[in-house]
């Protein structure tokens, strides 16, 4: 397979490592984003960057191994991210009614 | 199911039957505890009976797989250096139990349930021959006597019984793991099997190997035994066990570890076993002074018998490693010895601080006067615990010093110091308690013996003499299997250095192929 | 490739515990508004016999052992064994949440529901063959505990408890998820087989260090679902907060579900870079061992020491893994079943004391306990004592094999420190026993109700499993021995 | 043949009969069963001396039971009679009797009656086990047993602290002796492999002499101990605490003189090690002087006695030391009798002036008690050595024997001898002579009392020539040799005894105020003598108080509490500590959670590739 790797255009002709380096990009964003905004909203946001960056990579790779199933799994992920995003912001809601606040770093009263 | 089945199965059964047993029927439930305890007393006579002299190996043998994979067995059985652990251990379970019958009030079902569940324990100890089956019942044990001290003792008791059970497990999980280790390159736990293959170095063990084997070992013994510096955990736990707790404490929980061993560190590790020796020995005569020692002053009756306990388990561990016949016979016997005379202490003291609730010497004086069979008694257990001639402690404490002299001579001066130490400590403690002016709250408070209390006490006494007067009744048992165990601590030394002279010495046919790594190792192959 | 996408019949009977619960859980809800008020208990009763129809039906399942949807599922012992496991932990949680629902006059239908999807997808999960598979059952299964996490909607520690599970959960997973990709851009496959068979011809050194990345990516996914160190730090919080039947159920399935493929994946599909992955393993174990042991022994809240024993306990399996070999992997699955009974067992008795709103949740509420309900005393007893690892309990025989297992593969500074660290656990469990046995009653325990008949089940049940493996581990553990080598 | 262990039992019978049902029982039975079985024991004694058979050539020997026995080691419980066992037979069931029926009298009005028998009687069973023993083990089990009983009795008024607190020095020091004795069979097992007299001392002469003065210098600590030898002597003179047949019985006439029968017994041990012959010697010669001279200032009339016996055993190790082993034997024989007559005269007095005991209240006795005045006179004669009498035979024995061995120990000796005579007629006249200076009204003490005094009386005078002890035990030990000018010697040392008897007359008859004088005169070296050279507070500061507030104040509270528990619960805190600490890491904070998740991924990251990288 390693013949195919080096071999393998896109169309465009743009290399595989592009895509693949996007997708790294793209899911570093998340995890800074996670890690550095403070509305939860947002954090929530952010990690569906990251499910949506891996999702660019199943499609760079779907490509590359001229399979069907990198596709399928970038629906499953989106599907999955649909229903997670439903629960979490229910759960948002919640937190949200009882607290009235969405900042993340005053959810905090669980500890030690 | 043989008779010894039976001996470590009843207290078992007991204990089931306390406690399904309704908490008001307090009587009945000491009836009940006190009828198991003497009727497994009974039964365990039957050993002695039944006890063929002159045959080495254990017998009353039951081996029947408890567990398929990794095979466990329940392979229990006695031979000398066991027997009269078993009926140490049987025999002082009922004293204890008849002793607790007033002091204890407060869930007194409880109470007799975990006494006989504690007997259930020590006798299995006792009678493993499987050194997985030994783990099982060395931290049964624990649990009894936890609950013994922390819910039944006195004022610090919670310490106390923490404490006790930190101790003991760190060093317990330490020899899991030398038994493990052991299976791992023997291919059983069955202790039989463990020791043929070790001695015909059909399980390899390098240097370095047997040294931390034999320490991991060494380590949960002496916690127990205890030896110096690992004793502070007892102080603490007799001073705030209840009586019985004590008692047991004191006369056979501690015998676990010295049992340990004898039974274990001498014929597993025979090599790493005598090249620790010296620094052992060490740490017993320094046990045996330094207890000794820190007993005279102190202010509390049980605590200075707990360190007089440091200082006799010293004795013990002396004679252990003076790889001698006699220095062995004197420590079995002497474990026995300090089981009795030692129990009795502890008993007596309980007696005192059921008369007058405390233990402190001060609070004493002129006992003597107001009970003069009590202070007899009293008397007679303290002369026995500093080795007069015709009680118990002597015999054992003249073969062990005769066996460290044979070792080494020098050992033996220095372990000689504690016999005039607990000289001075247990007649100035006796002095101070029951000599002297009879005080006001002595005079009002402390009764002499009642029938009950005889029942526990005379027992003891006699022992004390039988076993000082005619060890003959005793020793040539514990002599037979001590000089297997001596045989066999020094079967391979010579062995282990040179693997290819081995076969001279091996017996041909051995039934067990030897075990390697690869083949136990399992999944080598996979990787 | 099968040529047909219409299941067969085996097919179905291989799926067959994971529709049942399914099906359930959609009838319930559909029920739920006809019997919400009338009866409540009804649902718990309706998901018990739905777990143990399960249970039934995947026994039947194992019968017919084999890979079923184009691969993509694998019914084999080990699944089985994972499967009954999850099930009889839902059956518990259902039998410890009666008095707590009742307690707190929650709804109860969609609560159970929940609970039925989500062991439905740990059972996807422990018998996926496909890392597709496991992200699915992963996530069936999250997703419920999520809204279960904070199922009381009014209580701020419920809130508070589901947010941090849900958003950090979903960040590991996605770390996961990653991991998946670049292991399929790899190998061009998620199949664990296929993957496994690509590293073996290929040598796994044709990818460095993708492979190596993705493994160490889906680490970090599985050590966060497991709560293992360094990945533990929502352990504590979420147990905490969580509803206390919640709470032990996550400790419990899930983490059981994440351990079985945990095990599946690394051992089967990476077992070529075994090399690369046992260290990661190793310092995982220890860590989690300690900071959990270390951490527990100053806590006040039992729910959060119980968080922080789980840690730990998630170390010595980790332990299990990190020996990698059969005896490992039977010790792990036996660990894990000797576990769940002891925390189920535990959590009854937080459940049982701590009243409504969980006021009572500190340790010193136990004061006393052995006077006033020495039943109660005793089976917490037990329960404590298995956790600590005192002989003729599961709990002992769960931590010999997985020490032994270590030992066996040379792990032997891991083994002596684990067996250290489980000597320092003794304390924690110990101050309970003090609390309950050596202390006088409490306020707490003064007031306190009688077991309700479904605590009381959820205490004897967990006990005699405890006993059960104790005394005669020989059945369960011959078949995790035999189901091991699935995994290999 | 004859049943040599009835002779032990019977006392040991009396002793649980008395003791065990003592309290309901008439003081006539008790008098009865305590007399009597020390008289039948008497009895048996003499049997076997009447009959007599040849015991230098075959020496009875019975073996009961195997009482120790593991691999070569076999030690049984066995009794053996030879002529110098003969001979301790008689002098302790002999004067056991007397002192038996003395004190029927003496402790008639004592509350604990029976108890006092029932402790005199186990004395007895293991006075005669020591001296039937047949190997050192069973020697040692009499030794220690006398110690328990000495123990006991001294400590019979257990009321009284300093009763109690004698008893508890007598047992512990005893036990620093015996600490000597047992290193010292331990030596003779890993040398021998038996503790059997004959064996031992059979293959004796064959063994290097470093080993045998190794085990002859510890044989010789544990007699200093039970003996009152320097440097362990402190506990005697604190032991007249206890009943004044005790003193007399124990202290006096048979227990403390145990340590010479046993240097006795080891003589071929001893024999063979010059060095701890001389040993011997030197530590009995300077005991006799250094308790002579504190017996001079005593006013304690029991005090001057026990000195006196500490000074005496002295003479006896002197003749033990000096190879004259049947001349100490000797003189123990006849010391047990004006000894055990000075003390059971001494109680007498103390009964008649109402249990004082300061000679400095009495004076005048002899209007009121001429009897025991009398008896006294014949004790007091015989430790003089006033010739004739049996103490001069004995000491005149072991005194040319000592001028054999060195001429300086004779001159010593005869000081030490002149000062006796001193101190013991000094209380003499202070007792009986001049005007009574106590309260109350002195009476002779009962018929009961004074039978025995009479007959230790007439022993005292005459058991030289009845017993002529190296006449009998002639060829168990080497010869002495010959000493030129025998006669000469006796001389010196008749004159030195007559002297001390004059001085003492001229100084408390006649001139009365000159002790007080000489007294002043001296000043500080009296009052240093007076108090007994500070030893007892020289012992408590350098051992005694430094291992007490040692053991407290360092191996307790430092060591014990501090260092090692200290650590153990030092790691506990520090457990805690580190919990405390990890648990700052859970900040609540949901990013930051995060934040470790990602490191944890980076950390797993690098060291998986770490790992792969290595095994590549």
């Amino acid at each position: 397979m390693a013949e195919a790797m080096q071999s393998i255009n896109l169309q465009a002709g743009v290399p595989i490592s592009w895509y693949l380096v996007l997708s790294a990009v793209l899911f570093s964003l998340g995890v800074a984003g996670f890690l550095f905004r403070k509305s939860i909203i947002t954090v929530f946001m952010c990690i569906e960057l990251m499910l949506n960056a891996v999702n660019l990579s199943f499609v760079a790779f779907a490509n590359q191994h001229k399979q069907v199933s990198g596709h399928i799994f970038t629906f499953f992920v989106m599907v999955v991210a649909a229903a997670e995003a439903a629960v979490g912001l229910a759960i948002i809601l919640t937190v949200f009614k009882n607290r009235e606040t969405l900042n993340i770093d005053e959810i905090n009263s669980l500890k030690n | 199911m043989n008779l010894l089945d039976l001996v470590i199965a009843l207290p078992a059964l007991g204990f089931v039957l306390a406690l399904l047993m309704p908490r008001t029927q307090e009587n009945a439930i000491k009836m009940l505890a006190l009828g198991v305890s003497l009727a497994t007393f009974v039964l365990s006579l039957g050993l002695v009976n039944g006890f063929q002299s002159g045959q080495t190996g254990q017998q009353f043998v039951t081996d029947n797989i408890w567990i398929a994979s990794p095979e466990i067995h329940w392979h229990v059985g006695i031979d000398g250096l066991s027997l009269w652990l078993v009926i140490l251990s049987t025999f002082l379970t009922p004293i204890a139990i008849l002793l607790s019958w007033k002091a204890i009030h407060d869930r007194a079902k409880e109470f007799f349930a975990f006494v006989l569940l504690l007997e259930f324990g020590l006798v299995g100890v006792f009678a493993a021959w499987d050194l997985f089956l030994f783990y099982v019942f060395w931290e049964v044990v624990l649990v009894p006597m936890y609950f013994l001290i922390g819910i039944w003792g006195h004022d610090r008791r919670i310490y106390a019984a923490v404490k006790f059970f930190l101790y003991t497990m760190a060093g317990s999980v330490l020899m899991l793991a030398g038994i493990i280790f052991i299976y791992l390159r023997v291919g059983t736990f069955d202790y039989v099997q463990i020791l043929a293959a070790i001695s015909s170095g059909h399980a390899m063990l390098t240097h370095t190997e047997e040294t931390l084997l034999f320490l991991a070992f060494f380590l949960a013994f002496a916690i127990k035994v205890p030896l110096f510096p690992l004793h502070t955990w007892l102080p603490d736990a007799h001073v705030e066990a209840p009586t019985a707790g004590s008692v047991m404490l004191a006369s056979v929980m501690l015998k676990m570890g010295t049992y340990g061993l004898v039974r274990f560190c001498l014929p597993m590790f025979p090599t790493a076993a005598r090249e620790n020796a010296s620094w052992i020995v060490a740490l017993a005569i320094i046990g045996i002074v330094y207890g000794g020692l820190v007993a005279l002053v102190q202010p509390n009756m049980k605590k200075l018998v707990a360190y007089s306990s440091v200082s006799h388990l010293g004795f013990v561990v002396l004679g252990i490693f003076s790889f001698t016949q006699i220095g062995l016979d004197g420590a079995v016997y002497q474990m026995l010895n300090h089981g009795i005379s030692t129990g009795a202490l502890f008993l007596l003291v309980g007696f005192l601080y059921e008369r007058r609730h405390s233990l402190a010497i001060a609070d004493f004086g002129g006992v003597a006067t107001v009970a003069p069979w009590l202070s007899i008694m009293f008397l007679v257990t303290t002369l026995a615990s500093i080795g007069l001639p015709t009680l118990n402690n002597f015999v054992g404490e003249f073969m062990v010093l005769q066996g460290s002299a044979q070792a080494n001579f020098s050992w033996t001066v220095f372990a000689s110091l504690g016999v005039i130490i607990s000289a001075c400590y247990m007649l100035w403690m006796y002095q101070r308690v029951f000599f002297g002016e009879t005080n006001e709250e002595v005079k009002h408070h402390v009764p002499d013996l009642s029938l009950r209390e005889w029942a526990c006490v005379i027992p003891l006494v006699v022992m004390m003499v039988w076993m000082g007067m005619y060890s003959q009744s005793f020793l040539p048992v514990v002599s037979e299997a001590n000089a297997k165990i001596l045989d066999q601590s020094k079967m391979n030394v010579p062995l282990r250095v040179a693997a290819p002279r081995m076969t001279e010495h091996a017996p041909p046919d051995l039934s067990r192929p030897p075990v390697t790594a690869a083949a136990a190792g399992g999944r080598a192959d996979a990787r | 490739m099968p040529a047909s996408f219409a299941p067969s019949a085996a097919d179905l009977l291989r799926y067959a515990p994971e529709t049942v619960l399914t099906v359930a859980g959609t009838l319930l809800m559909v029920l739920d508004p006809l019997f919400a008020k009338k009866s409540p208990k009804l649902f718990g009763h309706l998901s018990i016999a739905a777990f143990l129809v399960a249970i039934v039906a995947a026994f039947q399942a194992n019968g017919a052992q084999g890979l079923a949807f184009s691969n993509l599922l694998i019914v084999d012992g080990f699944a089985t064994y994972f499967r009954v496991l999850v099930l009889i932990i839902g059956i518990v949680t259902v039998l410890l949440s009666y008095r707590y629902l009742d307690r707190e006059q929650a709804e109860t239908g969609e609560y159970h529901a929940l609970l039925l999807f989500s062991v439905s997808g740990q059972c996807l999960m422990v018998a996926s063959n496909d890392l597709m598979m496991v992200f699915i059952g992963l996530e069936i299964s999250s997703i419920a505990t999520y809204i279960l996490a904070g199922y009381l909607r009014d209580d701020k520690r419920n809130n508070e408890a589901a947010l941090k599970y849900f958003l950090l959960g979903s960040f590991a997973t996605a770390f996961m998820l990653y991991g998946v990709a670049l292991i399929y851009g790899a190998t061009g496959t998620t199949k664990l087989d296929e993957i496994r068979a690509a590293l073996l011809t290929r040598g796994a050194d044709a990818w460095f260090p993708m492979v190596g990345i993705a493994a160490a990516l889906m680490f970090v996914g599985l050590a966060f679902k497991v709560s293992a160190a360094p990945f533990q730090v929502w352990a504590p919080d979420v147990y905490q907060g969580a509803p206390a039947p919640v709470s032990v159920f996550m400790a419990t399935a899930p983490k059981a579900a994440a351990f079985a493929i945990f095990l599946r994946i690394f051992t089967t599909a990476f077992n070529q870079i075994a090399g690369g992955w046992e260290p990661l393993v190793w310092i995982s174990a220890l860590l989690s061992m300690t900071i959990g042991n270390f951490a527990a022994l100053t806590q006040t809240n039992l729910k959060r020491m119980l968080a922080y024993s789980s840690i730990a306990h998630a170390g010595y399996v980790l332990v299990a893994l990190a020996s990698h070999s059969d005896d490992g992997t039977a010790g792990a699955m036996f660990y894990l079943a000797a576990y769940a009974l002891m925390n189920l067992g535990a959590f009854a008795v937080v459940i049982h004391i701590s009243g409504k709103g969980e006021k009572h949740v500190r340790i010193e509420d136990l004061a006393g306990l052995a006077r006033r309900q020495p039943v109660t005393a005793a089976l917490l007893t037990v329960f404590l004592l298995s956790l600590i690892g005192v002989p003729l309990t599961g709990g002992f025989f769960g931590k010999f094999y997985i020490f032994r297992a270590a030992l066996q593969s040379n792990l032997v500074w891991l083994a002596v420190l684990g067996l250290l660290n489980s000597a320092v656990a003794a304390y924690y469990y110990l101050r309970l026993l003090v609390v309950m046995y050596m202390h006088e009653p409490g306020d707490v325990v003064e007031n306190l109700e009688p077991l309700t008949p479904g605590l009381r089940a959820a205490l004897i049940l967990p006990a005699i499993g405890i006993f059960y493996l104790g005394v005669a581990p020989g059945a369960v553990l011959s078949f995790a021995k035999l189901s091991s080598s699935f995994v290999r | 043949m004859q049943n040599l262990w009835l002779i032990p039992a019977l006392p040991f019978l009396g002793f649980l009969i008395n003791g065990i049902l003592g309290k309901k029982l008439p003081k006539m039975v008790i008098n009865a069963v305590a007399v009597g079985s020390v008289v039948l024991s008497f009895l048996l004694v003499l049997n076997i001396w009447s009959s007599g058979g040849d015991l230098a050539a075959n020496p009875i020997h019975q073996h009961y039971f195997t009482w120790i026995q593991s691999g070569e080691i076999n030690i049984g419980w066995d009794y053996a009679v030879d002529k110098l066992t003969l001979i301790m037979l008689m002098v302790v069931t002999g004067i056991g009797s007397l002192i038996h029926v003395y004190a029927t009298g003496y402790m008639a009005h004592e509350e604990g009656y029976y108890r006092f028998f029932a402790y005199l009687n186990l004395f007895m069973f293991f006075m005669l086990n020591l001296v039937l023993g047949g190997n050192y083990l069973l020697l040692f089990v009499g030794w220690e047993g006398v110690g328990l009983c000495s123990y006991l009795l001294i400590g019979f008024y257990f009321v009284k602290k300093s009763a109690s607190t004698a008893g508890n020095k007598a047992f512990i020091v005893n036990r620093i002796g015996d600490f000597g004795f047992s290193l010292a069979m331990f030596l003779i097992v890993v040398n021998f492999g038996t503790l059997d007299f004959t064996k031992v001392f059979a293959a004796a002469p064959g063994k290097s002499t470093e080993t045998l003065t190794a085990i002859a210098l510890l044989l010789l600590l544990g007699a200093t101990g039970k003996s009152a030898q320097i440097p362990l002597y402190v506990w005697l003179p604190d032991a007249m605490e206890g009943p004044t047949p005790v003193s007399a019985l124990i202290h006096a006439a048979t227990m403390v003189t145990a340590g010479v029968y046993m240097c006795t017994r080891s003589a071929v041990i001893f024999t063979h090690a010059p060095i701890a012959m001389d040993t011997v010697a030197i530590v009995g010669l300077a005991t006799a002087v250094f308790a002579a001279t504190i017996g001079l200032t005593q006013y304690d009339i029991k005090k001057v006695f026990a000195y006196s016996t500490v000074s005496q055993l002295g003479y006896m190790f002197l003749g033990v030391g000096v190879g004259a082993f049947s001349a100490g034997v000797w003189h123990l024989v006849t010391h047990a009798f004006f000894k055990a007559l000075l003390f059971l005269g001494a109680g007498s007095v103390i009964h008649a002036c109402h249990h004082e005991q300061d000679m400095r209240h009495m004076g005048g006795l002899r209007k009121y008690t001429p009897v025991t005045m009398a008896v006294l006179a014949c004790a007091s004669l015989a430790i003089a050595g006033v010739p004739g009498t049996s103490g001069f035979f004995s000491k005149d024995a072991i005194l040319t024997a000592a001028y054999g061995h060195a001429p300086w120990m004779f001159w010593v000796g005869v000081v030490t001898a002149g000062m006796t005579a001193f101190y013991v007629w000094r209380a003499f006249w202070m007792t009986f002579w001049g005007e009574y200076r106590g309260h109350g009204h002195p009476h002779e003490s009962p018929w009961s009392m004074l039978a025995p005094l009479v007959v230790l009386a007439f022993l005292s005078i005459a058991g030289g020539f009845l017993f002529n002890v190296p006449k009998i035990l002639e060829g168990m030990f080497p010869a002495a040799e010959e000493v030129p000018g025998e006669s000469m010697l006796m001389g010196i040392s008749i004159a030195a005894g007559l002297a001390g008897i004059a001085i003492s007359y001229y100084m408390y008859v006649v001139n009365p105020k000159l002790p007080q004088r000489i007294s002043d005169g001296l000043g500080g070296i009296y009052r240093l003598v007076y108090d007994k050279y500070r030893i007892d507070e020289l012992y408590d500061a350098t051992v005694v108080n430094p291992v007490i507030t040692g053991s407290r104040s360092l191996l307790w509270k430092v060591m014990d509490q501090g260092v090692i528990d200290g650590a153990v619960n030092g790691v506990g805190s520090e457990a805690q500590l580190a919990g405390g600490w990890l648990k700052m890491l859970q900040s609540g904070n949901i990013r930051s959670y995060a934040t470790w998740v990602v490191l944890g991924a980076v950390c797993l990251l690098i060291l998986i590739g770490v790992a792969e990288g290595v095994t590549r």
